[in-house]
């Protein structure tokens, strides 16, 4: 990667703000203190004069709100491309006739400003399963009109483990180019030809001359101390848990691994790579409606349902060996990388102490040990 | 600045490890649910083997209702075996609620009650933090049940009552009460509007027990399940009234909500309506019947022509 | 898909003078699912129906609606042309536009816009609709009638000599009612006890006859054709099977200055007593109210402070210590006959009544209401049959009859006419006539209604042959002077004041529904009109029913009736409940809950507000016989059909047929069309 | 639905009704010819006790700008507690919708008995009467996703299933 471009604190604010000018639409990090908002007061989470911190990706209004310096936000990327729910298809019939009005599958392009790289590199890894036995339209349309420009992670927790699953916190995987913070604002790195637009169509705020000693020097020095404590969290062999849970579908640490999981399915709702889907018709009166789709958990029973009233995965157990299992075993087998980026989401949002980390760990471990020795204890 | 003091655990700690391991020594029971201390905090915890009794904690980070893992259908954990399960006050009325609903043969559970001070709102601490009205759970201040009767074994000590929290969840109904009717609607609305149809809320209660949720039943779709707002309304509408009169309070669900949704007002809101219009009040005596399903003649009616 | 044909009806004139019959018929044609749609003049006719038959047939109908009438008139003729045309009757619905559309509303525009969408609302619960068969459910050929009056008596033996057995249930100590306290009857003036008391003891005597007398309903359950009736026999205190009759213990009980029911307190009683000679059972019972022994009992006396009439008793039929027993019976049908009371128009108002208190009643003995004037008329009245005013005992020369006390008159009273007093005013005139020649009868009347076979000539003879005085107008004021009663009334014909000096005065006081109608109906599950009587089913096509199948109404409980009406009403009843018990099965409308029993947790919220206890818990088990669970179940036998337990199942695994909630839902997508 | 009148707001209220009280009570209506307002859909319903507050909900899902429902007078009930039951489920239903901010005057609660023809002509034009004032419940319309996912133009005509491609194409354009 030899191109290297400068670009102030003050030239990205006024980036973009040139870009909502020209009527793109600018995705980043948006910090909101929830206790100020007007409803605060009722908002459990907050006291009259606190504070509490949302970190959100939106659509800004203004280059104002763009907030470089917080850590993860609390949904990933994943929204933007498939969201939460979108329209398919809607209908309307008249006595025996009906008019079927599909949705577009072409938008207007669109730029993410300092997407976590984990959240970039999930949008890589899900590709791979838009494209396979079906092209996905709208996920494609989406992907392809939005520039993804990722930001060099600075705000680590205990939590993260990118680097275990073969991304890092400078990854430029599924983004178009990296912005690294250096003093005064930020080496620009383009990775694709989108990248490199970006450069082009707002040449006057780059700059090639790139400060040598920051470059190469201290931002370098931090990018690998900051993979250096990701680490640290966790290190695996992704290739030998990928086959030892192959090999071991019915071990039972696979299925006591989930003891205190609830089923709640808010690390799936939560998780960059989770992509299931459900399909609905909605109807809205007589004779029309719409039919959409939403997103969906493996770790609903509901899930695998089947007609007959018959469900393969019935415990909770099951469905959560089944999200481990997809995540680190199937996806690789078939596609050639974990459906994971290491993001930590799933293991914060989780109040019944479900910890990915130390399951990975525990599976690590499982699948070092010779394969005549003893099964593994639970992790718990 | 200097953060709220550690503190130590509640007494009856020792106690709760001898009872445990004793009960699963002498095969009363196959498995203790309790709650331990992990790499992120406090979190709950199933023990089969009387070795790792030791591993059992009461202290102020012990948030978690624990009754959710009696739902008769986690087929997973009742697979155990006879159940010991470690409870506050305030988890003892959510098995009080599963006996009420027949979801639970008093004989099926050892319950360990534990005399409670109050928990904190959030438990994934690495050590007990002293309570303070910042990070009290708020539903503890004014709770009613800090001794569980409904209980095998009842251990520690009478506790001091938790602080005040700086804004009791009462005082929080009664602000959104005060707001003009289209402010309280903006606010409910942009609320719900986050709401992503997780249904951790529905998952972690202790209560919401059906084998197939309203919210999944698809002919009729009574309540959408896209996250729409409109769906949303529906849903945490519906979640809601389907605790009324049942809802003990334990706050699970807002705990355990992605998004932030202050759940626990809609609860309290009909805790209260409940409690004005019928005088009942959750408890953790489970002949106490609810209110919904029974009727009195001369009902308040003053809302009907 | 479903294939559902339209039929709008005009209703002659009714909804085609406001509703464009034809433009509902087009507009409804597009409704996705509709195979067919016309409109027709009369669709109930012969020839309406044979339309819906022959579309069935030609369009290979899949559901039908009816845009007409109400479902409560014509859903029945509809769903059997339906079923005779070969297609499920329950796959037949009405959509009414007619009381709910084309009556109230004047725009046609706007009543055919509405209409349009009755129909949209109705077709797509249609396509809900599943074929039901009717559930059969077995029927107990024995029926209970509750109240022992004319209407009570007769319905009983109507049924009994029809063959089957009848439980009579009776709250006094006789049966009789009403009619035994009566002189003489409208209009052939003959002696009421002589056709009655041979009715009671028929009754009495008859072999299909359960006689349960001093006994009151408990509680009711179950259903038509399979009713469980718990009677509460009051403790009598008198044990009938010993007891003969002979009036040794009334000779010597303490106690006689209790006043008489049967004589409508103008003469007195003792505490143990028969009600009056010819009652049936001819026994006694003792009142322990007014009775000295148990009024010491009571003062918690430990020494009995009277025990006279056992000491007397020969044949040792009385004990003191018999409780309130409670026997069930079971039944297939219930006639309710509970009869009436008369208005007590004292100054003292129950109920929010105003009374009519400036007429001076209960405070003056010489004004009296009807039933007191047949006690004074009658042979075995207080004075045997003299006509003696009961202050003093003398002859009244001038008696005054006012009409309509408590009757048609909203701000005081009732808004309805209670019916009766105009003949039995006119009766009271002629045989106070008949009795003091010199007398003279005056009624102040508002109009007279005798609209009855014989009626009209009737009162005509009171005036014309036996001289009564008629006034019309209303009294405004009655109130002593002297040896006097002034009557301060005035005549609207002549348009002048009148003011009479009466002897005595008898108000016609109104009808109303008799104590515990209300509690009955409740028990029941019977509804009450805005007066306290029980409602009938419908007010002309099915006056002698109630909503609750296998409840019928005879007599007074059901609106002010005559002794001809009561009877006709009771045969009526028994017409109907022998109709009832003419099949060993019945079959009712499969309108019942049924449980999913995949998504069922057990819960029992439903069992909880079942109304009928229809809902059970039951044990599910696997394949191989093992219990894994259980959850609710409901009896179809049992259930009524209403619903609640759908409403109060969290997981909606509950669903009612023919309200279904996918037929609830679609309603309410009808609201909503995307034209 | 009420094109005819498009200048002045005619509000569409859904009735929730059970069959043996408020539907018979507005059967006595018709055959008293008490004229009323034209606004309102009767859904029939055995009892109070089948009516889920779903029911209610719905209805404003699918554009109702008022909800009336009625049934049996205390102690009326055809199925004796049914409308028992009904009352305290509408009570806590009636009260948090108001938590939430529903304007309590969308929603009527009445008893209408088989003999009250009359006042249900009262029920039904007091809350027309209310709801126009009130206007159309935009604020619950406004949780459509209808409302940022607006449909194509209206076209006159349909095109048959089979040959919907084109003719969706060129709307959606």
């Amino acid at each position: 990667m030899s191109e290297r471009f400068f670009i102030s604190e003050t030239d990205l604010r006024g980036l973009t703000a040139d870009l909502l000018d020209g009527g793109t639409e600018v995705i980043a990090p948006v910090a909101t203190d929830i206790c100020q908002s007007p409803s605060a007061v009722a908002a459990t989470a907050c006291t009259l004069d606190g504070s509490k911190v949302e970190i959100d990706y939106r659509q800004l209004t203004s280059a104002d709100d763009l907030d470089l310096s917080r850590g993860l936000p609390q949904l990933s990327l994943k929204e933007f491309f498939l969201p939460e729910h979108e329209p398919l298809c809607r209908w309307r019939q008249k006595g025996t006739t009906v008019q079927v009005f599909e949705v577009p599958t072409e938008f207007a392009p669109r730029v993410v400003l300092a997407a976590k790289p984990c959240d970039a590199a999930a949008l890589a890894v899900v590709d791979k399963v838009m494209n396979w036995d079906y092209e996905d339209e709208l996920w494609n349309g989406r992907r392809a009109a939005t520039t993804v420009i990722n930001l060099a992670c600075q705000v680590i927790d205990d939590s993260c483990f990118c680097t275990a699953v073969g991304a890092a916190p400078d990854d430029v995987k599924g983004a178009d180019g990296l912005l690294t913070p250096v003093e005064g604002g930020y080496v620009y790195e383009p990775a694709t030809d989108k990248g490199r637009a970006l450069v082009e169509d707002f040449a006057a705020r780059f700059s090639a001359d790139v400060p040598a000693d920051t470059i190469g020097g201290q931002a370098d020095d931090e990018r690998a101390a900051a993979r250096a404590r990701v680490a640290d969290n966790l290190e695996i062999d992704a290739d030998s848990v990928r086959d030892w849970i192959e090999a071991n579908f019915e071990d039972p640490l696979l299925t006591h691994l989930a003891m205190r999981c609830n089923g709640c399915g808010a690390c799936t709702g939560v998780c960059p790579t989770c992509h299931c889907f459900d399909i609905v018709d909605e109807q809205e009166g007589v004779g029309h409606g719409t039919r959409r789709r939403l997103w969906d958990t493996c770790q609903a029973p509901t899930f695998t349902l089947h007609a007959s009233g018959h469900n393969p995965r019935d415990t909770q157990h099951v469905r959560y060996r089944q999200r481990i299992n997809h995540k680190f075993s199937i996806y690789p087998l078939r596609f050639g990388e974990v459906l994971c980026t290491g993001c930590g989401r799933c293991t914060r949002v989780c109040h019944a102490g479900q910890d990915l980390v130390e399951i990975l760990e525990a599976i690590d471990i499982a699948a070092r040990r010779p394969r005549d020795a003893e099964p593994a204890e639970a992790a718990s | 600045m200097t953060g709220p003091a550690i503190a130590p655990a509640y007494a009856g700690v020792d106690e709760l490890r001898r009872v445990a391991r004793e009960l699963l020594e002498s095969g009363e029971v196959r498995v203790i649910i309790g709650w331990e201390d992990a790499r992120r905090g406090a979190r709950p915890v199933f023990i089969t083997d009387p070795a790792e009794a030791d591993k059992l904690i009461f202290d102020t980070r012990c948030v978690h209702n624990l009754v959710t893992y009696l739902d008769p259908r986690r087929d997973h954990v009742s697979e155990l075996g006879r159940i010991g399960l470690v409870v506050k006050g305030c988890d003892a009325k959510a098995v009080a609620g599963l006996l009420r609903e027949s979801q639970l043969s008093r004989d099926h559970v050892v319950l360990i009650g534990m005399r409670c001070g109050g928990v904190l709102e959030e438990g994934e601490l690495p050590e007990p933090l002293a309570l303070t009205p910042e990070n009290v759970a708020p539903r503890c201040y004014g709770c009613d049940n800090r001794e569980p009767t409904l209980t095998d074994h009842l251990l520690g000590e009478p506790q001091p009552e938790p602080p005040r929290p700086v804004m009791t969840i009462d005082e929080r109904v009664a602000a959104l009460d005060d707001l003009p009717l289209e402010e309280r609607w903006a606010f409910w609305t942009e609320q719900f509007s986050k709401c992503v149809r997780c249904y951790a809320c529905r998952q972690v209660c202790p209560l919401c027990i059906c084998e197939r949720c309203i919210v999944e039943k698809t002919q009729p779709l009574w309540i959408e399940s896209a996250a729409h707002p409109r769906g949303n309304f529906s849903w945490n509408l519906t979640r809601a009234i389907h605790l009324a009169g049942r809802c003990v309070d334990c706050g699970e669900c807002e705990r355990f909500c992605p998004v932030g949704i202050p759940l626990s007002l809609l609860n309290r809101k009909l805790q209260q309506i409940v409690h004005d219009r019928y005088g009942y009040t959750a408890s953790d005596d489970p002949e106490n019947a609810a209110p919904i399903g029974d009727y009195r003649l001369d009902d308040q009616q003053e809302f009907i022509k | 898909m479903s294939r559902i044909g339209v039929f709008v009806c005009h209703c002659g004139e009714n909804i085609g003078r406001t509703v464009d019959c034809a433009a509902v018929a087009e507009a409804l044609k597009d409704h996705p699912g509709v195979a067919h749609s016309e409109d027709y003049k009369y669709m109930c006719s012969d020839p309406g129906q044979a339309l819906v038959k022959k579309a069935i047939e030609e369009h290979n109908l899949t559901g039908v609606v009816v845009a007409a009438c109400s479902p409560h008139m014509h859903e029945k003729t509809f769903r059997r042309a339906c079923d005779q045309a070969g297609l499920n009757k329950f796959m037949c619905e009405m959509a009414n536009i007619r009381e709910h559309c084309s009556w109230i509303h004047e725009d046609r525009e706007d009543a055919t816009a509405k209409a349009i969408d009755i129909g949209r609302t109705i077709i797509e619960k249609v396509k809900h609709n599943r074929p039901l068969e009717v559930i059969k459910i077995p029927v107990t050929k024995r029926a209970m009638v509750i109240g022992g009056g004319i209407a009570g008596i007769q319905a009983a033996l109507d049924i009994a000599d029809g063959g089957h057995e009848v439980v009579l249930v009776e709250k006094e100590a006789s049966i009789g009612g009403h009619m035994s306290q009566l002189s003489e009857t409208f209009p052939t003036l003959d002696c009421s006890q002589c056709i009655l008391t041979p009715r009671m003891v028929e009754a009495y005597q008859h072999p299909n006859i359960k006689l349960h007398t001093w006994s009151e309903i408990e509680k009711v359950d179950g259903y038509i054709g399979n009713f469980e009736v718990t009677v509460r026999k009051k403790a009598r205190s008198v044990d009938l099977d010993l007891c003969n009759g002979c009036g040794d213990c009334w000779a010597v009980c303490p106690s006689k200055r209790i006043p008489s029911e049967f004589d409508a307190g103008l003469s007195n009683r003792t505490a143990i007593y028969v009600p009056f000679p010819q009652a049936v059972p001819n026994q006694p019972v003792l009142d322990r109210e007014n009775c000295t022994l148990f009024k010491g009992r009571a003062k918690g006396l430990k020494k009995d402070a009277c025990g006279k009439c056992k000491d007397a008793c020969l044949k040792n039929a009385i004990d003191y210590d018999t409780e309130d027993e409670f026997v069930v019976e079971e039944v297939g049908a219930i006639v309710v006959a509970t009869g009436y009371k008369l208005y007590d128009v004292g100054r003292e108002q129950p109920e929010g009544l105003k009374g009519y208190g400036e007429y001076g009643y209960g405070e003056d003995p010489d004004i009296i209401d009807g039933l007191q004037f047949e006690r004074i008329a009658s042979a075995s009245g207080p004075t045997g049959g003299e006509i003696l005013r009961p202050s003093d005992g003398k002859e009244p020369k001038t008696v005054v009859f006012v009409h309509c006390v408590g009757s048609r008159d909203i701000d005081k009273g009732m808004a309805y006419c209670s019916k009766i007093c105009c003949m039995y005013n006119a009766k009271h005139a002629m045989l106070y006539k008949h009795k003091v020649h010199d007398g003279r009868a005056v009624a102040f009347y508002m109009d007279i209604r005798a609209n009855g076979k014989g009626y009209d000539e009737f009162s005509r003879r009171a005036i014309e042959e036996d001289h009564a005085e008629y006034v019309r107008g209303r009294v405004s004021r009655i109130f002593r002077d002297g040896d006097k009663l002034k009557v301060w009334g005035f005549d609207t014909l002549n348009d002048e004041q009148v003011i009479i000096d009466a002897d005595m005065v008898v108000l016609a006081t109104a009808i109303r529904p008799n104590d515990g109608v209300k509690e009955l109906a409740q028990k029941l599950s019977c509804s009450v009109d805005v007066d306290g009587f029980i409602n009938e089913a419908h007010p002309k096509l099915r006056p002698v029913e109630t909503n609750t199948a296998g409840v019928f109404l005879a007599g007074a409980c059901q609106a002010p009736r005559d002794i001809p009406d009561a009877v006709a009403m009771a045969s009526a009843t028994g017409a109907k409940v022998l109709s009832l018990f003419s099949t060993d099965e019945l079959e009712r409308e499969p309108a019942v809950a049924v449980v999913d029993e995949r998504t069922c947790i057990g819960c029992m919220r439903c069992a909880l507000v079942c109304p009928y206890g229809a809902i059970e818990q039951r044990e599910i088990c696997t394949v191989d016989g093992q219990v894994c669970g259980h959850t609710a179940y409901v009896n179809p036998g049992v259930c009524q059909g209403c619903g609640t337990c759908q409403a109060v199942c969290l997981s909606n695994s509950i669903d009612l047929q023919t309200f279904t909630d996918e037929q609830v839902y679609s309603e309410i997508n009808a609201l909503c069309m995307w034209e | 639905m009420n094109s005819q009148h498009s200048d002045t707001f005619e509000p569409r209220i859904t009735a929730f009704v059970c069959n043996w009280c408020t539907y018979t009570g507005a059967d006595l209506a018709g055959t008293s010819r008490l004229h009323m307002a034209s606004n309102v859909r009767i859904i029939r319903l055995p009892c109070t006790g089948r009516i889920d507050p779903l029911f209610i909900v719905k209805a404003f899902e699918r554009g109702a700008d008022g909800v009336i429902v009625s049934g049996c007078h205390p102690a009326d009930c055809h199925y004796t507690s049914g409308n028992y039951h009904a009352r305290r489920r509408f009570a806590v239903f009636h009260d948090i919708m108001q938590f939430l901010g529903v304007d309590p005057r969308r929603m009527t609660f009445s008893w209408v008995s088989a003999s009250e023809g009359a006042k249900w002509k009262d029920v039904v034009n007091e809350t027309v009467a209310n709801i126009r004032e009130l206007g159309p419940y935009e604020a619950y319309r406004a949780l459509a996703p209808d409302a940022v996912e607006p449909w194509p133009e209206a076209v006159d005509g349909l095109t048959p299933a089979g040959d919907q491609e084109p003719a969706a194409k060129e709307v959606a354009s």
